[in-house]
């Protein structure tokens, strides 16, 4: 009776979560402009997707996108990793704390804030607004976020492991490759991956930070679709192609992450 | 016994989990009214299942369990008379120390003044009071600990439930705590039952001993019939240190072991009956002379172990004898040594080989312990089920699993002076037992091969 | 780690080689052309034409950089506060006025053109319209004196498109005489069913004259001065007029106006006569019929113009840009494109923009072509037709007839009160606090209140009560 | 030298540390900056004497905590119960549950958006308020749904037993331990719902085309509008309302 209750109560949820998406991923298949109204079969919308000024647009927009993604989950992954060592071997006091304290601050932070308190910063130091600017702001609000996932590998650390490694005659650049990156390489990796995620997603910092419209990323670019029309037809199928996308990711990581974790 | 004086009786319980794996073996039990109860043996040995089923925290497969003669088997762990000290003391993060301990009785609607005497007295009791204001996350574990008791005593249970309460505490914060929980006990006169895997711990508090092994009772009894008296060598093995030899009861009061005749206590056995004899250190008598004594030997080592120093004595015919004295006597030095009759405890072998069920597969193989064994050419027609014999010292123990014609895992290892008398249990579930000479740990995974020639087959 | 290390430097390898990037750090300042436009401003394919024709002018390369804005200010700030280096950019009258005064343009150059042998063009703009620009208000205490007889407006910036405002409504569900005044935003038969084009200043502007109609028609003021005049009294007579029509509005839209009435979605967008034209064409292809209507209290008649700021770099190349833009061909396939109405007031445009099977019912565009009448031959029949701009075949949704420009305003600076105007604008759109949310929220505050209270005051009456057990205790 | 530097670990986090100087604290500062800038650039409060004196912005603002006040208490009104389902195995909801449930977290939050807005489209329900609310849920749900599970799942067992034992009936075991325990998660849940929705702005422009405005509207208006001071001001009171929220939170 609770059973049965409970999977009714998820499987509505579930539905209600889903509605949406699934409404958009079947009329991504019809080319009619209004969503609703059904004009026949057909996979137009797919093969105009990148065809045409729009699409050469959202090519443009799609190749931004995974590049400042690229760009900033890379350094922030090193650059936090790094931090979450020096944040891990300082001794606990005020400086620590600031600095743990100013890494939760863009956590915290609602995107337009930091969004805005970024394109501030530039407008105060009178610098033009662009691909560099954007990709700063995204490092700055990826990389906590690395830290966070490195730190709980390094706590699980044994301390002695460097010294020893040390002690073995290994130079700390040496020690670093060699026995440090490799315990935390799960956590960087577990880092990296959001990060890029949070890259994609994001929306308010590249918009306040990309300055003159040349910059257009995935996000930009559907805003301002979004503005004109709504959903417009041309993004429905760019919805379900990047739904798809996702699933199929999420799925991978999960059986990948299950499989380790049966493993030990 | 008068059926009322059990407040506590598990009947015939066994417990099976889904995986198939039995961690309780047809396990009955009787305890009595304000005992002390301890369930003692090694972990993975079902003492702490049979503790849950007592709580009610897990059903078990078969059996059923009374409480002061009331079947309680299907009752839910709230609705049971009966209080758990767990082994993680699981205090409530979100409460304070006071009301951790007032948490019980909040629930039975008791009224506020009676929940203070309570929980003020519960808490002097464990010697808490003063910190009832406490956030618990904030106390060390030996008062976390005494929380825990006081949590569980508050309610006045007619058993209180210990689930290995003190491992987690340092050695010297254990030994008081013992004290403490006895004095306790005493003072409450509820009835404890306490799980260990710690024998000394199981000997200084207990009324009664439970030794369990294997998902079995091997022995129940008071701290001193177990040590003195142990059923069986697993027993005298896990309590205290102890000599275990093999042996030949020749008549009655006569025992034969090292090939010697030695006074005993015990008759009753047929002639030439093969028993075990034990031997604590401490009652080998040793003498400087040689001559005197009844046997002599070599002593090979002498640590100093406080108040007694414990020495290896090597004899002539190479057994070595563990023997505690209050006088030193250096490695080398040739001694003599005696034991009294009634220090001589013996008890009967189960059997003198390997009695194994086995099915016949053709003329050359029979399968057993979950594989087929090759064996000598025999008459039996195929499937039909033999027993086997196999003599302790005839079985190989290898390495590598799969290097034997069956798997299986050492579960108990007994030195016998001379040899290692080894407990095997084999995938099929079947336990063997080896003689060898060969050093092997518990949980070992091995191999087993028996050569064709020592498997014989008996109807 | 190994993988993010190759991760970063392929992104590197990418950015260092992306066309992008070359494009901003390997080509020099003077090849590049950044052009700033309005959203769907501009037949796109002239941007390479326009690249190959510079060539051959010049004989020097030069790639545009075309970017886009949908709202003045937000363009405005870009280069009056983060400095963007835009060479030409196309924005509204007032903003030219604003910018004009604020010093923030530089005189388009023409010298080159005649060392090219280049045609200037920037006297095709209508004339009509280059006074419009020359009347934007003069102001002593500017930087620029718009009244000192040596600075044209003109010289500062060339007109592009030009519009009305009006409704645009679905003739399956408005009649026409219920869009004939701005009143129809009060119509309660429209309830969720009108869009406002979310631009303060040009709603303004047009509701202005609905407030003061009487005296306007009696001659008591003008058009010109009560839209200039953003006085307190003037901004919340607009404002009632709006809160008024409240119920009515479904929405205020960016750009999506168009959209919406073609999907039916709505049945009433006041917006401008480009949006409106645009849409009307879209909607007869999914066979959604809709008209464009000035309302008769009066509306405002707008301008873009290209203009070049002083931050830009590439000055000359933005002169030919907007020289380019006046050709008579270019300016019609701009607006067969974006359906506005191009400032270009030639002969040629008016040819190619009327058509008598196309619009039977003519319009007095003589205010914009000037008075002419000529004949056109068609190529194929080989007929000629008189073209007349008194009564001209044109799509009267773009070339309105003179009457409407009779009672059209021209938009002017209104800087200092903009954030008058801000306000009024929010007040009419983002107002939703209604007594309902306020109690809610009192409630909820006060039941969070509640818990907390209670819970400290338990935790204190418990705390007494022990103490006071504890002294029993002590007393025992 | 620079290896001496580098052996003690301490100083490998100042790389890092100057980037939060440079990007994440002085952001901040300039925040504060400007918002006590006139036009002018002169020093001076008027951005905030705006602020309380423009009856709209304060309203806006309070309106924005109304809205983010349903949408939060819906979220957890929804939320609890699901992961509570979900983390208790005898539901015998399958594992990947959980993950589907996280899903729309990982597609881009205005496509989400738009696809609740096409959802009313197609069912012909008037975009507005409730359409708001709706998407609010919709897009914040997830972020509400995972905190709480996470707590549900890290529960220690014994904790539920130990209350068993104590004569706790399975309602008692909830209402005296499994939910106060649970509460921990529900507050960081709470912190992730709550500021984000008062400072959305393009969610509620496109669900309800532009007729409700909430506090991060309001702030992008006025930067677009080139109104950086007031703009920053604005910032700088959601600032301040984190602060506070944050203390809450800790009070807990």
């Amino acid at each position: 009776m609770k059973k049965a209750f409970a999977n009714v109560y998820i499987w509505v949820l579930m539905l209600l979560l889903y509605a949406p998406i699934l409404l958009i991923l079947v009329f991504s298949f019809t080319e009619a402009k209004v969503l609703g109204s059904w004009t026949g079969f057909s996979a137009n919308l797919y093969k105009n997707l990148l065809s045409g000024e729009a699409g050469a647009a959202l090519n443009n927009a799609i190749y931004n996108t995974v590049l400042i993604a690229l760009v900033a989950a890379a350094v922030s992954t090193i650059l936090g990793t790094f931090a979450a060592i020096g944040i891990h071997n300082m001794r606990h006091g005020r400086v620590r704390s600031a600095i743990t304290f100013a890494n939760n601050i863009p956590m915290i932070n609602p995107d337009i804030i930091t969004g805005i308190s970024i394109f501030l910063l530039f407008v105060f130091l009178g610098i033009g607004r662009g691909l560099f600017c954007v990709i700063c702001a995204h490092i700055a609000f990826c990389t906590p976020y690395v830290v966070l996932n490195v730190m709980p590998q390094l706590m699980k650390m044994n301390p002695n492991i460097y010294e020893a490694a040390l002690d073995l005659g290994a130079t700390p650049m040496q020690a670093l490759r060699k026995v440090i990156i490799p315990e935390l390489k799960s956590g960087m990796v577990s880092g990296f991956i959001l990060a890029i995620t949070l890259s994609v997603d994001d929306f308010a910092v590249t918009l306040f930070t990309k300055g003159s419209g040349t910059v257009e990323t995935l996000s930009t670019y559907i805003y301002a679709d979004a503005r004109k029309g709504g959903l417009t037809p041309e993004l429905r199928p760019l919805f379900s192609i990047i739904f798809i996308v996702i699933l199929v990711l999420l799925v991978f990581y999960n059986l990948k992450t299950a499989k380790d974790t049966s493993k030990d | 016994m008068d059926k009322s004086d059990y407040i506590i009786q598990v009947e015939h319980v066994t417990k099976r989990f889904d995986g198939g794996k039995v961690v309780l073996n047809d396990v009955s039990l009787n305890i009595k009214r304000g005992e002390f109860v301890t369930l003692l043996g090694p972990s993975g040995c079902g003492k702490t299942t049979l503790l849950r089923i007592i709580a009610g925290f897990t059903q078990p497969t078969e059996g059923k369990v009374l409480l002061s003669g009331k079947d309680i088997t299907t009752l839910p762990p709230y609705q049971r008379p009966v209080n758990t000290v767990f082994q993680r003391y699981a205090l409530f993060p979100h409460l304070n120390v006071y009301d951790n301990v007032a948490f019980g009785l909040k629930l039975q609607k008791v009224s506020e003044d009676e929940i203070d005497k309570r929980v003020m007295s519960a808490l002097r009791i464990v010697g808490m009071n003063e910190y009832e204001e406490r956030n618990v996350n904030a106390l060390s574990g030996g008062q976390q600990q005494r929380v825990a008791i006081a949590r569980a005593i508050v309610n006045r249970p007619q058993v209180l439930l210990l689930d290995e309460p003190l491992s987690a505490l340092d050695h010297k914060l254990r030994v008081d705590m013992q004290l403490e929980l006895k004095q306790m006990h005493r003072d409450l006169g509820i009835t404890f039952i306490f799980v260990t895997h710690d024998q000394e711990e199981a000997l200084s508090m207990s009324d009664t001993i439970v030794v369990m092994n294997d998902s079995v009772i091997q022995q129940i009894g008071t701290p001193t019939d177990i040590y003195n008296e142990p059923a069986n060598p697993f027993v005298a093995d896990f309590i205290g240190e102890s000599n275990i030899l093999n042996g030949i009861m020749k008549r009655d009061f006569v025992v034969n072991f090292m090939d010697k005749d030695f006074p005993c206590v015990d008759k009753g056995f047929e002639a030439d009956a093969p028993i075990d004899v034990v031997i604590r250190p401490e009652d080998v008598v040793m003498h400087k002379d040689p001559k005197d004594g009844q046997w002599t030997g070599r002593v090979t080592s002498c640590i100093f172990k406080g108040i007694h120093y414990e020495m290896l004595v090597q004899t002539p015919d190479g057994y070595e004898i563990q023997v505690q004295d209050y006088t030193a006597y250096p490695a080398g030095t040739e001694v003599g040594m005696s034991v009294a009759p009634e220090n001589l405890h013996v008890m009967p072998c189960q059997s003198l080989y390997n009695a194994i069920d086995a099915t016949v597969i053709d003329a050359t193989h029979v399968f057993m312990l979950g594989a087929a064994f090759e064996t000598k050419l025999h008459t039996l027609p195929k499937g039909t089920h033999v027993k086997v014999a196999v003599d302790f010292d005839k079985v190989d123990l290898l390495d590598d699993p799969a290097d034997g014609t069956a798997e299986g895992q050492i579960r108990n290892i007994l030195y016998k002076g001379n040899h290692y008398f080894i407990d095997v249990k084999c995938s099929n579930g079947a336990n063997i037992q080896v003689d060898t000479n060969d050093v092997w740990e518990d949980w070992d995974m091995i191999g087993i091969s028996i050569k064709p020639e020592d498997i014989r087959i008996i109807n | 780690m190994k993988k993010i290390l190759l991760f970063s430097t392929i992104a590197l390898f990418v950015l260092s080689n992306t066309p992008l990037a070359t494009k901003t750090y390997a080509q020099s300042r003077d090849h590049i052309l950044k052009v700033y436009n309005w959203a769907d401003y501009l037949d796109l394919s002239l941007i390479d034409e326009f690249e190959t024709w510079y060539k051959e002018q010049t004989g020097e390369d030069v790639k545009v950089r075309y970017s886009t804005f949908d709202i003045n200010e937000n363009m405005l700030t870009q280069i009056e506060v983060g400095h963007e280096d835009y060479d030409v950019v196309c924005p509204s009258e007032y903003i030219i006025e604003r910018m004009l005064k604020r010093g923030l343009l530089q005189k388009i150059d023409t010298t080159d053109f005649a060392r090219t042998h280049t045609p200037n063009w920037l006297g095709n703009v209508a004339p009509f319209v280059a006074d419009k620009f020359q009347q934007m208000a003069p102001n002593d205490d500017d930087k620029f004196n718009l009244e000192n007889p040596s600075l044209r407006v003109s010289d500062y910036a060339v007109g592009y498109m030009s519009g009305t405002t009006g409704f645009l409504y679905n003739t399956d569900f408005v009649e026409p005489e219920e869009v004939e005044s701005w009143t129809a935003l009060w119509n309660e038969k429209f309830q969720q069913k009108i869009y406002v084009k979310d631009a303060f200043r040009d709603v303004y502007s047009v509701l202005i004259q609905l407030a003061r109609q009487d005296d306007i028609l009696s001659g008591k003021t003008t058009r010109d001065h009560e839209a200039s005049n953003l006085s307190d009294e003037n901004i919340q007579a607009v404002e009632d007029i709006l809160i008024k029509a409240r119920p009515q509005i479904a929405g205020w839209e960016a750009d999506f106006g168009k959209e919406r009435m073609t999907q039916g979605k709505a049945w009433i967008n006041l917006t401008w006569s480009g949006d409106a034209a645009w849409a009307i064409d879209e909607a007869a292809e999914v066979g959604c019929n809709l008209e464009y209507v000035v309302p008769k209290e009066g509306t405002n008649c707008w301008f873009d113009g290209w203009v070049i700021p002083i931050y830009a770099k590439n000055v000359k190349a933005a002169s030919y840009w907007i020289n380019f833009l006046c050709q008579s061909d270019v300016a019609i396939r701009n607006m067969d494109e974006t359906g506005y109405v191009s400032v270009i007031g030639t002969p040629e445009v008016l040819e190619g923009m009327s058509s008598e099977e196309d619009y039977e019912d003519t319009v007095d565009a003589s205010y914009f072509f000037g008075d002419i009448t000529f004949p056109s031959v068609d190529e194929e029949t080989g007929d000629t037709t008189w073209i007349d701009s008194k009564a001209a075949h044109l799509n009267h949704v773009l070339y309105p007839n003179i009457d409407v420009i009779e009672r059209s305003i021209l938009m002017h600076d209104t800087a200092d009160r903009n954030e008058a105007m801000l306000e009024m604008w929010s007040h009419v759109k983002g107002n939703n606090l209604n007594w309902k949310m306020l109690t809610f929220i009192l409630i909820v505050v006060a039941l969070i209140l509640l818990v907390l209270i209670d819970k400290k005051t338990r935790q204190w009456r418990k705390r007494r009560h022990r103490q006071a057990l504890k002294l029993k205790r002590k007393n025992l | 030298m620079v290896s001496k530097i580098l052996a003690n670990r301490a100083n490998w986090v100042w790389p890092y540390a100057i980037v939060l100087l440079v990007f994440v604290v002085m952001p901040l500062v300039m925040i504060v900056y400007y918002s006590f800038q006139d036009a002018e650039g002169q020093w001076s409060l008027h951005n905030f004497h705006k602020f309380f004196l423009s009856t709209d912005s304060l309203n806006t603002l309070i309106y924005s905590i109304g809205i983010a006040m349903i949408t939060t208490i819906l979220c957890i009104l929804l939320g609890y119960p699901a992961a509570y389902f979900m983390s208790k195995k005898e539901y015998g909801l399958p594992k990947v549950m959980a993950a589907l449930f996280i899903l729309p977290m990982w597609i881009n939050v205005l496509l989400r958006t738009l696809a609740t807005v096409a959802l009313f489209d197609f069912a012909h329900l008037p975009l507005g308020e409730g359409a708001l609310i709706f998407g609010m849920v919709y897009n914040f749900l997830p972020f509400m749904v995972y905190p709480i599970y996470n707590t549900m799942l890290k529960m220690d067992g014994s904790l539920i037993e130990a209350a068993q034992d104590l004569g706790a009936s399975p309602r008692k075991v909830f209402t005296e331990v499994f939910f106060p325990l649970s509460m921990p998660g529900v507050y960081s849940g709470i912190v992730m719902v709550f500021m984000p929705t008062i400072s959305t702005f393009a969610l509620a422009e496109l669900l309800t085309m532009n007729n409700v405005k909430l506090f991060g509207t309001l702030i992008q208006e006025n930067i677009n509008a080139g109104l950086l001071g007031y703009g920053a001001a604005l910032s700088l009171i959601v600032l301040i309302l984190i602060g506070l929220t944050s203390f809450f939170d800790s009070e807990e």
